[in-house]
């Protein structure tokens, strides 16, 4: 390894000291706020490394890393989701009693996880990122362990976690019996000579339960409901966003390494899986009156349209992809903030009563979550419905009009319980509970503008996507 | 060694994780469902091992060494939360934890 | 870069209400009229334009700018004849919904009127954009401050009525998304040239069996918003729900846009499939009259009628258009004007009658001519006008198209014709249950005041002069004909 | 004089808007003015313009363009206003009787609440019937035509409080829709064929375009007829005239006598050449008047109410009308016309009297003795009903009644059937004629006659009747006098009658008729004045009564199309109120729910549930990889 090697892992490091640094923090006693803000720091110097590094790119790192345009543009995404979920977090877990510093180890860890997935080309790497991303979601999950079934979730989603990784290695060890690679390029040589083993394959679909898994794609959706509504509001935001990018990243590395896409059984099993998700997921969300576990089963749904745009397995399709994972991660991080926002002590914001008439209480809250739901539902003027267009028009141009046709039908069976709640919000008789004191000024009012900046994003990228769809098709041409 | 044997010894590695999955969902008893997990773990751990030795490669044990600490890491985590679970429900028993449905 | 001032006036007065009414809602309303009312002078000053203009054929405003160049998708607005018109119509109606909802409306005024701008802005966009992206997003646009409408201000069952209006619009124009791509990138293709604009895309050569399915895709989205039988199940709802400016706009003006997409984009880019299908499209356009007038003549809601009797006279328009003859297209165009003021007057009168009433149920009422007998004029005015009594603007439009279908199809021609017969049943039953009989209702009732007479008043002498001086909208859309290559005498 | 041609229907147009736009501000006196006295300057208008006609040379057409009205393609129409000797008729009727009816309507509706709404309405129908008649494109005289229909409409429910009135005038106005729909098909048709709306070259062309009796030209001359017989009340479409009567006298008397009602008849003399092309439909025009006539002949003998046995003469007499036009004469339609016009006027307004007189009694039999009361009433309505029977000589009525009958035998299209049914739809005539004045004006007095008309109401009764008797002079039968100042003008535009060859004297026709109107006479005086034994049996037969009240219902036609059409389309609607597509869509819905159910039912919170649902995904991808 040397020094320019060195140089282009340079934000990963600075992640993996963060923790260090929050470890140290805690040794010297250090309040919950200079931690946060020191968090803050670190993130941002890893934006600015990311920056830093960008025009040595791509730089392989052997055998196990490679870092590109496509791993910086998802690691500038995990980053700027884990500022915003950090931000987020102050103001939840400082109204909680409990001890809310280790928490921020954990975050990072996790978050080192997901980016250490983007940069991953060998399977050691895969799944070391993956490992400590889970690890530490089990922990993050359960946190506030006296409240809200925190226990029960974490303890299904480790089991559940545990299983998949099983299942993740034992592909893994048939893959690398098979080809005797265990990296993604070496693994697509012997391929390219030898053709596909039935036992390779076999392997191939243990690896996509595990992915399965951790994108919450049907039929191994069952846990993400229940883990989303019983973490902690910013862990769920976490779970919704950076573990799944950090994830469909490495599955889209592999794929694009392996060209999955040139077999046909994959191709029928991600689009079963694709066209299982959108309908499972929307319909599952119909008449749910948990806010949490509605979004949870929208992710599922979204999921499945974003392997519609994965399944064509061409530069338009990776665009639209990524170009979704911005738009929806910008927009579930909104409606997660404002469930954070209207949280209190005593009771998570997650029941749908709670937010009737809200547009006549609180209009700039209420309205930003609107935004965030329209931006789901897919309508103009959000980034939502362009994120989808371009999953449209990446199928369109590879013509694989089955899933299309799902896709279309069920966003509309979405767009019902998203106008559900935009009804609720928009309702004329105003829910009498009663809204939380604001008791850290700073904070509440950071988070609040952070709330308002990312709608106004949403609708900026909505009207104007051109900025965007071109640095991500700068950053992709960095391979 | 020969891939033929090479083979055997997967296939003693799938009966090994079958019998994991099998236990994960037959034991009601959180310990137990871990204990499988901890099975089918070492039961792709062997399945590296056996890779590994038909490539001549040092990598599947590696993969091995890995998979156990990260077995490790788990089970030190989970059994925190089995804890927890003893402590809050005063039972072991998955199928008492159902708070969290539709 | 008129046209897009007019959209942003429009735009920023939704946005000036909004601010103003928490403190000063009488500001707010009339913020929203002279918006309205600005527009309107603009457009009619662009009439004269047009007028001056050389040769009326082509687009006397055309105007291009770059939005997302790395897909081809351009800021392109232009103006014809036809989307003039309809321009027109959009502000006219848009002057009287914001007076007729000047009393209506007493909660949240300024986000009524936001959204009830917005709509309009969303509209005019519609009519007037030349990319099929930047047409789509209009479409879109359009429908959720209508949506809102619906759902806030509406009727007991506004919900109900607003998730069955988007849901059902919704799916029509996500698959009008799907075939605006594929035209996208069969065109594309051919020429390497990857665009969205509506004259790049005009002469893109797709074969039979493709053209027939992104066409179905385009006509699937215009053919629920229009609405043809039997994807009409939204628009009872929604029109009996909303309230009265909201119904006004619905039947006056989206319900067009569905005619206008047809005429647009449907026949010019698919000459050879709309023909092929033109004999189906007939064939639901005759049900639509047909079926529509029945539901009409057995409802007891007073709404739901005149929503029904929209079904029915939108089978007209569908029958028009797929005749390809010249004179049912000049019909299609009077129709479209026609029907969005005699519907949106039989609707302004609804929501009058129900702000006195206080129901919509015409078994509730019965005799109020004598004590409204100025309103009961005006019904019958525009009862009669749906009836199609000549004379009267609708007459025009019914008489060009039913003449012009004759030729080519003269059996679906004669069905169509019988629906006049229906027409008059259900515009008598109407003007019976509600003004005929004797006074049911105790509570004393003001005939029509000063601002409602100047709607009532507005709408009457537009339907009248249509009726007798149909010529210069007929000159206006004359290059019409030339839209579709089969489109004959 | 053609420049001014537009103030005969603007003034009444005039007199309408400023009625009904100003009516509840202005003075009861006012309103009678301008109502009243637009229709009278009109008709002034009118004798100028028509003696200015007459001194002119045959052929004169006067025509006045007011405006281009539409141009698309090769579909234009104009409001454009076209004078003819046949056009001139009718509008001579139309505003010098139309004056007559405005002013005894300021008497008579002098205590109504809706003087101005009244009068409004029937400015209205006078600019629209004057339309119809004067329009030179199919167009435009279907604007008339469906104006008078919407003015008929409005008129006939006038007084629409009560249900009946409300229930007739919507009766009237969608049956005479179905014929409206036909007629405006056979535009199309014409269009089609023709390629031109425009009247004066529609006639020229269809010579040219057509072979006599093709298929095309008796479709088009049966689908005007349609239309035609809806706004008359010919049969099959005649149902709705009798119940009409539900609107003031008056309005009977302008609308469902003198002037609407006999549109039809203008219309098929107007597109005579395409009915002469077709010597089906010519026919089929015949047989319907000849059945029509006598099948409300027969309901107007048993009829109680003075207005309905009125109404039903009127559909009668228009019988005659289709009669003679369907045989070919032409003029003797246009000449029946005509005379009708006034002493069916006369006989509307006269009653419209008695019953006002009578505190709003319409039952004759709850008249009588009215002879002393109200003589210039009774000599009036004497005169009346004298033309009515065809009292020969002396009633207008005979001349051109006789005439009828003349041709009905002997014109070109004639037939010994045809001739057969009118002849006994003049002893019909002539039996109700005597009926209603004897039971009306004789016999003991039943109900106490309130206020008597005043003059203003009896000035145009006078006038009417003195037409009634004089109007027939002008066109003797040419055995008789030779006088035929009326066919000479109508010849101008009008094809003269043909007569089949080899026909017996004139004059045995001629007398047979006063024979048999003569014999009615007397029967309805043997019957109802002496009061004969007969009369008595027959009210106690059963038999009897059963044809009385079937006839008494207008043959039960009501019936039979309450069954046929009426009440299946009010159970097709009534079963499909909630709109049967709506429960395709609630079923998807459903389907939703009932999904989201069973979804849901796996989100048990059960870990091991969710442990086999990732056995369940590798099982599937497992499957599929054996399969593929």
């Amino acid at each position: 390894m040397n020094e320019l090697q060195l140089l282009a892992l340079l934000p990963f490091i600075v992640l993996a000291m963060a923790s260090v640094i929050v470890i140290l923090l805690i040794a010297f006693r250090l309040s919950h706020t200079v931690i946060q803000v020191v968090g803050f720091l670190m993130m941002c110097l890893v934006v600015f490394a990311t920056w830093y590094v960008k025009d040595t790119l791509p730089k392989e790192i052997a055998p196990l890393f490679i870092v590109d345009g496509q791993a910086a543009l998802f690691t500038g995404l995990i980053i700027f989701s884990v500022l915003v979920i950090g931000l987020f977090s102050y103001i939840y877990f400082e109204e909680r009693e409990e001890n809310p510093k280790e928490y921020y180890i954990l975050l990072f860890l996790a978050t080192l996880g997901a980016a250490i997935l983007t940069i991953s080309q060998h399977f050691i790497s895969l799944f070391i990122g993956l490992e400590l991303l889970s690890v530490s979601l089990y922990a993050l999950i359960a946190y506030l362990r006296n409240r809200n079934n925190a226990v029960e979730a974490g303890m299904k989603y480790l089991i559940l976690a545990a299983i998949s990784s099983a299942f993740l290695l034992f592909g893994m060890a048939l893959i690398y019996m098979e080809t005797g690679s265990m990296k993604f390029a070496g693994i697509a040589t012997v391929l390219g000579q030898a053709g596909a083993s039935p036992l390779f394959l076999m392997g191939l679909g243990m690896i996509v339960v595990a992915i399965g898994f951790k994108l919450a794609l049907v039929p191994f959706h069952l846990w993400a409901a229940d883990v989303y509504q019983g973490s902690p509001s910013p862990v769920t935001a976490f779970i919704a966003t950076i573990s799944k990018i950090g994830t469909f990243a490495v599955l889209l590395r592999f794929s694009q390494i392996i060209h999955l896409q040139h077999y046909p059984l994959v191709i029928i099993i991600f689009s079963v899986i694709s066209i299982a998700s959108m309908i499972a997921g929307n319909i599952l969300a119909l008449r749910q009156q948990n806010l949490k576990r509605l979004l949870a089963y929208s992710s599922i749904a979204h999921f499945g349209y974003l392997l519609v745009a994965f399944l064509p397995g061409n530069e338009a399709g990776t665009e639209a992809a990524i170009f979704y994972l911005i738009a929806y991660a910008i927009t579930l991080l909104t409606a997660f903030g404002v469930i954070i926002l209207l949280s209190s002590r005593q009771r998570e914001a997650d029941n749908l009563n709670i937010y009737e008439g809200l547009i006549w209480k609180q209009p700039i809250i209420a309205s930003i979550l609107a935004i965030a739901l329209f931006s789901l539902a897919g309508i103009p003027l959000t980034a939502g419905f362009l994120a989808k267009f371009f999953i449209l028009s990446a199928g369109v141009q590879q013509a694989v009009w089955l899933p299309l046709i799902v896709l279309v039908l069920t966003s509309v069976i979405g767009l019902y319980y998203y106008l559900r709640i935009i009804t609720t919000l928009f309702s004329s008789t105003v829910s009498t509970e009663s809204m939380p004191k604001t008791i850290h000024p700073f904070f509440h009012i950071s988070t609040y503008i952070t709330l308002v900046i990312m709608a106004g994003l949403l609708c900026w990228l909505g009207v104007f996507p051109g900025i965007i769809l071109s640095s991500i098709r700068t950053f992709l041409l960095l391979h | 060694m020969s891939s033929i044997h090479a083979h055997t010894v997967l296939i003693v590695a799938a009966i090994l994780f079958v019998l994991g999955l099998a236990g994960a969902l037959i034991r009601r008893n959180v310990i137990f469902m871990l204990l499988s997990i901890e099975i089918m773990l070492n039961a792709a751990g062997l399945a590296f091992v056996v890779a590994g030795a038909r490539w001549q490669q040092p990598d599947g044990q590696i993969m091995y060494l890995f998979i156990l600490a990260m077995a490790a890491a788990e089970v030190s985590v989970a059994l925190a939360l089995v804890l927890q679970i003893h402590h809050q429900h005063k039972t072991l028993d998955i199928e008492q934890l159902k708070e969290l449905k539709d | 870069m008129i046209l897009i001032w007019m959209i942003c006036i429009l735009l920023s007065g939704g946005i000036l209400c909004w601010l103003t009414a928490q403190r000063l809602p009488l500001l707010a309303k009339w913020i929203a009229l002279l918006t309205v009312i600005a527009d309107m002078l603009i457009a009619c000053w662009l009439f004269r334009v047009y007028e001056a203009f050389p040769d009326n054929t082509s687009w006397f405003i055309n105007y291009q700018a770059n939005w997302i160049p790395s897909v081809g998708i351009s800021f392109h607005v232009a103006l014809d004849g036809f989307s003039h018109l309809l321009l027109l119509l959009t502000f006219f109606l848009g002057i009287l919904s914001v007076l007729c909802s000047w009393k209506e409306v007493r909660e949240k005024t300024g986000f009524y009127f936001f959204c009830l701008l917005w709509s309009l802005a969303g509209i005019s966009g519609v009519f007037i954009a030349m990319d099929l992206f930047l047409f789509y997003f209009c479409w879109e646009i359009m429908l959720i401050p209508m949506f809102f409408l619906i759902v806030i201000w509406g009727d007991a069952r506004r919900r109900y009525a607003a998730y069955k209006f988007f849901i059902f619009t919704q799916v029509g124009s996500l698959l009008m998304l799907l075939a605006i791509l594929a035209l996208y990138f069969i065109h594309g293709r051919q020429t390497g040239n990857y665009t969205f604009d509506y004259f790049g895309l005009l002469h893109t050569v797709t074969d039979g069996a493709t053209a027939k399915w992104i066409m179905l895709g385009f006509l699937f989205a215009f053919a629920i918003k229009l609405p043809v039988v039997p994807f009409h199940n939204w628009l009872p709802d929604a029109h009996s729900e909303a309230p009265t400016a909201g119904s006004l706009l619905l039947a006056g003006l989206l319900l067009k846009t569905g005619a206008y997409g047809i005429i647009r984009f449907v026949l010019p880019f698919f000459p050879e499939a709309s023909v092929s299908i033109a004999p189906w499209m007939i064939f639901l356009g005759v049900t639509g009259i047909i079926y529509g007038a029945l539901l009409a003549f057995s409802q007891t809601d007073l709404k739901r009628l005149i929503a029904y009797t929209s079904v029915s006279h939108m089978g007209f328009v569908l029958v028009g258009i797929f005749s390809f003859s010249n004179i049912a297209m000049q019909g299609v165009v009077m129709q479209i004007l026609t029907h969005g003021i005699s519907t949106g007057a039989l609707f302004v009168m609804a929501g009058m009658l129900k702000e006195r009433l206080h129901t919509r149920d015409i078994t509730q009422m019965g005799g109020l001519w004598t004590s409204m007998p100025a309103l009961g004029g005006v019904a019958i005015l525009f009862t009669m006008a749906s009836a199609g009594l000549p004379a009267l603007g609708n007459f025009i439009a019914e008489f060009f198209i039913l003449l012009g279908a004759f030729a080519g199809n003269p059996v679906f021609s004669v069905i169509a014709t019988l629906g006049l017969i229906l027409s008059a049943l259900y515009s008598l039953r109407m003007l019976q249950k509600v003004f005929m009989g004797q006074q049911t209702v105790t509570v004393p009732v003001k005939d029509i005041s000063t601002r409602e007479f100047i709607i009532m008043a507005a709408l009457s002498i537009s339907i009248v002069i249509l009726g007798l001086f149909p010529q210069p909208v007929i000159d206006t859309v004359r290059h019409l004909s030339t839209i579709h290559p089969s489109i004959h005498e | 004089m053609e420049q001014y041609l537009y103030l005969i229907p603007a003034l009444p147009l005039i007199g309408f808007l400023v009625l009904s736009l100003a009516g509840k501000y202005l003075s009861r006196n006012f309103i009678a003015g301008i109502g009243a006295g637009s229709v009278c300057v009109s008709a002034l208008i009118t004798i100028i313009l028509g003696v200015r006609f007459l001194q002119s040379p045959p052929g004169t057409v006067y025509t006045q363009l007011l405006w281009h009205w539409f141009l698309t393609g090769h579909l234009s129409a104009d409001l454009s206003l076209r004078i003819d000797a046949l056009s001139l008729i009718f509008i001579c009727i139309i505003t010098f009787i139309g004056a007559l009816i405005h002013i005894y309507s300021i008497a008579f509706m002098r205590n109504d609440r809706d003087y101005a709404r009244f009068f409004a309405s029937m400015n209205l129908f006078v600019c629209a019937m004057l339309l119809l008649v004067m329009a030179d494109n199919l167009v435009l005289l279907y604007l008339g035509w469906e104006g008078v229909g919407l003015c008929s409409y409005l008129l006939i429910g006038f007084w629409y409080e009560t249900p009946a009135n409300y229930r007739a005038a919507n009766k009237a106005f969608v049956i005479t829709r179905i014929g409206d729909t036909a007629m405006i098909i056979g535009l199309f048709l014409i269009f089609k064929e023709l390629g031109t709306l425009y009247i004066p070259d529609i006639l020229i062309q269809s010579t040219q375009h057509f072979n006599s009796g093709s298929a095309t030209i008796t479709l088009i001359a049966l689908l005007l007829l349609s239309g035609g017989i809806g706004k008359s009340a010919q049969l099959p479409l005649q149902t709705w005239l009798p119940d009409a009567m539900a609107g003031p006298s008056p309005v009977s008397a302008l609308i469902h006598a003198a002037t609407m009602v006999t549109a039809g008849v203008y219309l098929i003399s107007r597109m005579h050449t395409i009915f002469e092309l077709s010597p089906l439909a010519m026919h089929v025009t015949a047989v319907i008047g000849a059945v029509t006539l006598f099948m409300a002949g027969c309901s107007a003998m048993v009829q109680t109410d003075i207005k309905r046995v009125l109404a039903y003469s009127t559909i009668s007499q228009i019988g005659y009308m289709f009669l003679a036009m369907g045989v070919g004469a032409w003029s003797a339609a246009i000449f029946h016309f005509f005379t009708h016009a006034f002493f069916k006027a006369l006989l509307f307004l006269a009653a419209g009297a008695v019953i006002e007189t009578l505190h709003h009694e319409h039952n004759i039999f709850k008249m009588g003795g009215l002879r002393k009361e109200m003589p210039v009433i009774y000599y009036t309505f004497t005169i009346g009903a004298a033309a009515l029977a065809a009292l020969p000589l002396v009633t207008a009525g005979f001349f051109s009644k006789d005439q009828i009958l003349w041709y009905a035998w002997s014109a070109g299209g004639g037939h010994p059937a045809l001739w057969a049914l009118a002849l006994s739809g003049a002893f019909i005539t002539a039996f109700y004629s005597t009926r209603l004045i004897l039971v009306v004006f004789w016999g003991d007095m039943k109900t106490t006659p309130g206020h008597l008309p005043s003059g203003i109401m009896t000035v145009p009764l006078i006038i009417l009747a003195f037409f009634s008797i004089a109007g027939g002079w002008i066109e003797w039968p040419h055995n008789l006098l030779h006088i035929s100042l009326f066919s000479e003008q109508v010849q101008q535009v009008l094809p003269v009658t043909q007569l089949k060859p080899h026909l017996p004297e004139e004059i045995v026709f001629q007398l047979i008729a006063v024979v048999v109107s003569l014999f009615g006479i007397y029967t309805g005086y043997a019957l109802y004045y002496r009061q004969s034994e007969l009369m008595t049996l027959w009210r106690q037969s059963a038999n009897v009564m059963t044809v009385r009240n079937f006839l008494l219902n207008g043959w039960r036609f009501d019936q039979l199309y309450d069954t046929l059409l009426v009440r299946p389309f009010l159970f097709i609607t009534r079963i499909n109120k909630s709109d049967v597509t709506d429960k395709l869509y609630t079923g998807i819905a459903d389907i939703h729910l009932q999904l989201n159910k069973l979804f849901s039912f796996f989100q048990n919170g059960s870990l091991r549930w969710y442990v086999a649902g990732v056995l369940i995904g590798i099982l599937f991808i497992i499957t599929l990889q054996l399969l593929l």
